[in-house]
């Protein structure tokens, strides 16, 4: 199995959602991230005090899928979460031992 | 002081005025906590702006525009008041210094403009709205104040003094005004990137609760105030406010419940600002039990109006026009039917054997007011698009308009302040000097 | 105006009034912020409900039974002013437009039951919990208020006016109502899950410093106010509920700092509270000095009580027994050893040479109205939950009852909105119509 | 009443003390919103514990020090007042029962130790403060409170009464005052841990906002109020503070952009402020285009200020130095331009023609004020500090002030409530016995 | 070593720390998420504009353990974190190269 | 290609930024988090109810770098990183399988 993690640009989390469930993939997890990177970021001022705001709101999504879905997958969540302007993130896929669902015990793909 | 003076009514509307004051602050935060994080301050912005603006304009002129005797035909004041001058501390407007009774007036003035800004919320250039307020409370709510509220026994403004239309502390010169002037601003900077498609639901309603809590207090001197005396007249606005305010709430929530399924507590701070919008005209001439119809049906309307503007398509984001105008219209109107004929004024409505007679002239406060609002604030609005431009950048808009406008985040929760670094002002130079007289930092 | 009118208690009680108004919102403000994120917006829904249900029976014929000519024995008013007809204008109560009094009264009429909720927090049904406010209020607050504020020259309520019992503000008809139904309520409703186990930390500290802080503010309507008068008596009051406040913060955080080593600015609100509820019946009859004992003595003892339900096992989720009640029994109580006797009212205390005979007094108006709201609550509560159940089921509770009971999430403060989709009432044929006249989304 | 009693100049005072109580919630929000998360929480708690402090030393022995018979040279009241004894219920200061007026000035002793707070914030021991509040109130601020405020025909404090120092409503008592003695804690306690390197940005601008509404709000209690009476004097005082506010918004506001490139909403609320603070000493002297003309200098010279510290290395942190001291002196010279002569006070200022002669005297008061102030805050703050210690320790300001010295947390946002366990103080014996009676948790 | 990581229902971790520290793990990182799956949402209501809101609030664990403990530790938190209700979770294991403790250096299972 | 995960305090994440920036590195995502270890927690203190917070806050930083660079870096990560107080928390590396950017779809190195 593999875990395919995606940081993406927050406003594309619908799109990404509704190409997985076309894909058919019924389940992910999201947490809350900041980038850093070619991105700019921007400016702020506080009574005087500037301060340069590097780091950009973006969202981690991770994404549990069999070894053989896991390529087709990738191309679907790049081609899902593409804007085409910099900032647009990264995905990246790492091999996963073993994968159990809590609630049954099921172990791998059964447990997705 | 002179005689004629009352202190206690001076101290009553000396409080009101600070009263409608903090519903200015009030209504940023009710308007602050409906937006997304991304554009809370320049929500907030727009409202505390016309604190600054209209409060000097209101010195330098629009206290004698709107409040100066008559220029000609009830239309506009003159300019006898330029920069307040010539106004003795001792004058009395009815029993209170004119003082009092110019203060009390600004809050007035200052609240009408940042109603507008809900329409235009997450979009709007800071200094076009800044612009926009400016103008827009020289050649609209200057001269509209002078036809509602303008009294000199019949040689005041053509609305309320010269043709009797009822508007006890502002239907048709606040609400209604900045409704179709909110309607107007929705239609010239168009919708939103996403409007009808991304969720934009409210960042915080505990902010929109603290400002539907301020609104209802200081709603009390916005409309007992109006009566400008601590009377009875004051007694039955202050409970009529009260009571169309809980029955709105109660509208509007039972209208939810069935319609959506569910009793929200947006609903119920909107029932109540829709109930406080439509009981403003009528609180000085109704009963409290007409008061409680007028907020019922003003309750149940708004709640039902506000789903159109999806419908149609209109991206009126806060709901200016579905609270605001619709409120303020059926407030205005119903003073129509149901005014009493013996609390603060005499005419009677429909229901107490006053006939058509008022009706029609609400008719025609409504109408004015309307048309008036829209037109110019479409002329406004649209100049200051096609010149310096109203409406931000749609990347700006995505990214959050506070950050372009105002570069500033409105909250940082996380225990990170995450990649802020320092760069001005403090000099390259003077930093380095003192960094090596710092203590060692040893975290 | 008829003789005997002043403009001057007249502008006093229109503003007290305002500020009892703006208490309710602060309360919800107080509450909201102690509970956790998942039941913000119910907490502060149970206190806005409160206005709007309220606020309507008052009208129809709360102020009637509360202030109407006594029905016999001093228990209840009678009919006279349903839906508040036949009150003229200009008629007074003392020196004020009976519209006046009866505004400043019904603000009383609404936070004392939204005092309750804080009992019940998280888990109450809120069409219950309505239902509770409108027939609580009709059968509790309406006597009660009768009971201890009607005066009518010996012919008024049968504690107050007949029985003198002192009670400036509320001690006994609005903090000891509220605590005793809020004890009561806990019981019938139970304790929450995971009470003593989960960590149940305050979800905004902010929130509920504000909440006090309006408090505070408006408690001066509610106190000095009561006075219905512009004048010495009510400065004193004024005074006493100042310095009783600091003196309770004052003793709460010294409690806490020796029992549980820290000075929490939850324990300073807390006892600002406590010293607020226990001043409010004796703010009238003590001096400076002994309103510095009263605070402190609340301060220490209602720190003291709120540690008790953890051992008692009972889940007064927010401490109304332990700040109200207490609270309101302390302050009632202490009217008997430190009236003066020539503050507000003539009647000296144990301390101040009255003997044991206020002190009598004091412990009959406790006793009254803590039984009879205890008892009236619980058969209220119990009818509820009989009948259409009064407790949120067990999962609603774990995953939040805002959720469930408003369909709304109290915060939004991530760049995400995450998983949200739009689902209506733009109606589908209409969505897709206008989709395409939207702009292209080009972020 | 006696003669000579006002029941609607009572009302005005009685609701213009409440107004200035809420002030110091409002600055406790405004400074709390400014510092970081972490230490929030401390930052409300040094203004409402000078709530709780002051009120009781003030009925002790502070309206004694600062409005008895003056003990000599006009420097400090004599005891004749101690606990408020002898102050019968009816006396008058004015027009206004002695209670109310000492209710009012209460709250002026309050607000400014509270103000100097933002001064060291993040950083300040909690009880230190705390003595500091204590110390500071009756060794300086009722002294000078005397000086300014008591007027007795001549014989009163010797700034004000004696030698004609214009102070409307605090110029110098309060905001010198204050400013000075946050400059002296700041030098006393040093700069922050991470000072000009770490990011330092606001936790919640709402926050802010909705303080700098509250004070704004409580202002026209604090500057109008100061009349003692409902009258024009009044009027012209609460003009005078809004449009100065107004105008001081507008230059803070321009400044920053041509500084900075932005309109910020930190800005506008510290304009706010700024006008706010320059117009207390003037708003009784100056016309309504004199206060804009105040308003504008304060705004534009307060917004330049605030950058001073990072030049100077003095960390400051809220600016009380920036907007209070600079704020104040601007307002309270300015006086000595532009009296007009004919509002409150008879003196006009060098612009109306009254010479150099009231500049003079406001150039005396300025100083006098700000050397005592900054030499005894020096002193208390060093005796503390070299003895009880008054700065946390280093890795506290890291982890965060709010923990360690009010063991709390200002927020729990989180689905979390992460990593907490109930420890105490549910004794395990209880705890278990009780624990089999509760429903199973099926979550 | 492995890394294991838990996505869980928030108010389980109380438990899954407490049966941790029975099995002999002390030391753990939390970071809260959002999860998609079979567990519905609910709809919110907003002056008359619905939404399906589909992500439900997890917390996501990390545990890094030595090779021989991981399958036994897997079992641990699974059992911990269960409701047997519907959204229980995932519990996935990932092979690590090497780990460090930022305070000493200290490498491989002495980093724990 | 390897993924770097470490786990520090918060406050260091400058000096981490700057570190990796020295060395060449352009591009991270952090995420918030709590860790629970060695390092003691506080008790807070709310009406009478104690509770202990066992933990503390953390950032999270995942950092993909080319193998080479990978033993390197993690050097530079725990330099940075360090105050040598207990709780400075740990560095951690995990093989990837691809790693794509969003943007162009380019794979491997040329994704950072
Ligand atoms: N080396 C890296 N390791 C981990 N995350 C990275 C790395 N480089 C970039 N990222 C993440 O990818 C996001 C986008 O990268 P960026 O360089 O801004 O644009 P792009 O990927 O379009 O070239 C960053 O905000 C960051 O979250
Ligand atoms: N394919 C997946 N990849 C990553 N996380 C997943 C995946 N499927 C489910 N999850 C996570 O597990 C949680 C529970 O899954 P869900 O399908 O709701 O219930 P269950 O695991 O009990 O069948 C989800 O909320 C999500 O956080
Ligand atoms: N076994 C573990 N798995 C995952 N993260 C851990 C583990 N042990 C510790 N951590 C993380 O490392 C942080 C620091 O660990 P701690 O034991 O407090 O100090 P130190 O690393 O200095 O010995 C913890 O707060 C936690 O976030």
């Amino acid at each position: 199995m593999k875990l395919i993690t995606a940081v993406i640009k927050p406003h594309r989390l619908d799109e990404v959602k509704d190409a997985l469930q076309a894909f058919g993939v019924h389940g992910l997890t999201v947490t809350e991230a900041s980038g850093y990177g070619r991105q700019r970021g921007h400016t702020e001022v506080y009574r005087g005090a500037e301060y340069t705001v590097d780091l950009v709101p973006k969202l981690r999504v991770e994404i549990l899928v069999e070894d053989e879905d896991a390529e087709q997958l990738i191309e679907v969540v790049v081609k899902a979460a593409r804007t085409g302007k910099i900032g647009d993130g990264k995905v990246w896929s790492v091999p996963v031992e073993t994968a159990v669902r809590v609630r049954t015990g099921e172990r791998g793909p059964d447990a997705l | 002081m002179p005689d004629g003076f009352s202190a206690g009514d001076t101290a009553f509307v000396f409080i009101s005025a600070a009263l409608v004051m903090v519903m200015t602050p009030g209504l940023a935060f009710f308007y602050g906590g409906m937006v997304r994080v991304k554009s809370t301050l320049n929500m907030l912005a727009m409202s505390f702006i016309s604190l600054a603006i209209v409060s000097v304009l209101w010195v330098l002129y629009g206290y004698s525009l709107a409040f100066g005797p008559d220029a000609g035909a009830g239309l506009i004041g003159n300019l006898d008041f330029l920069g307040m001058r010539g106004i003795d501390l001792n004058a009395l407007t009815g029993s209170i210094p004119v003082t009092a009774f110019a203060a009390f007036q600004l809050m007035f003035a200052i609240i009408t403009p940042a109603l507008i800004s809900g329409a235009i919320a997450d979009r709007a250039r800071f200094a076009s709205w800044s612009l926009f307020v400016a103008l827009w409370a020289s050649v609209v709510y200057f001269p509209v104040a002078h036809w509602v509220f303008f009294f000199d026994g019949g040689q005041g403004g053509w609305l309320g003094d010269r043709n009797g239309v009822i508007d006890f502390a502002g239907g048709t010169a606040v609400h209604i005004n900045a409704g179709a002037a909110g309607l107007a601003l929705a239609l010239v900077l168009g919708r939103r990137v996403g409007f009808r498609k991304d969720p934009m639901r409210p960042h915080s309603l505990p902010l929109v609760m603290l400002g539907s809590g301020l609104l209802w207090f200081g709603w009390f001197g916005f409309n007992a105030g109006s009566a400008l005396a601590a009377n009875g007249v004051a007694g039955m606005a202050f409970v009529n406010t009260q009571v169309a305010t809980a029955a709105a709430m109660l509208g509007w929530l039972a209208y939810e419940r069935l319609r959506h399924g569910a009793f929200t507590t947006l609903g119920a701070a909107s029932g109540a600002v829709a109930g406080l919008v439509a009981i403003t005209p009528a609180c000085g001439s109704v009963s409290p039990l007409g008061a409680i119809a007028v907020g019922l049906i003003a309750g149940v309307a708004c709640a039902a109006a506000i789903g159109l503007k999806y419908r149609l398509g209109l991206d009126d984001s806060l709901d200016v026009v579905g609270v605001h105008l619709v409120g303020g219209v059926i407030g205005s109107l119903l003073v129509g039917l149901f005014a009493t004929g013996h609390v603060g004024q005499s005419a009677a409505g429909l229901f107490y054997g006053g006939g058509f007679g008022q009706l029609g002239r609400q008719v025609l406060g409504v109408a004015a007011v309307l048309a008036y609002s829209f037109v110019l604030s479409w002329l406004l609005g649209t100049a200051i698009q096609k010149t310096i431009g109203f409406r931000v950048a749609e990347d700006v808009e995505v990214s959050g308009i506070d950050q372009a406008e105002h570069a500033e985040s409105a909250y940082d929760f996380s225990a990170l302040g995450a990649g802020l670094a320092r760069t001005a002002p403090a000099p390259a130079a003077v930093a380095a000097a003192t960094a090596e007289k710092t203590e060692v930092d040893a975290r």
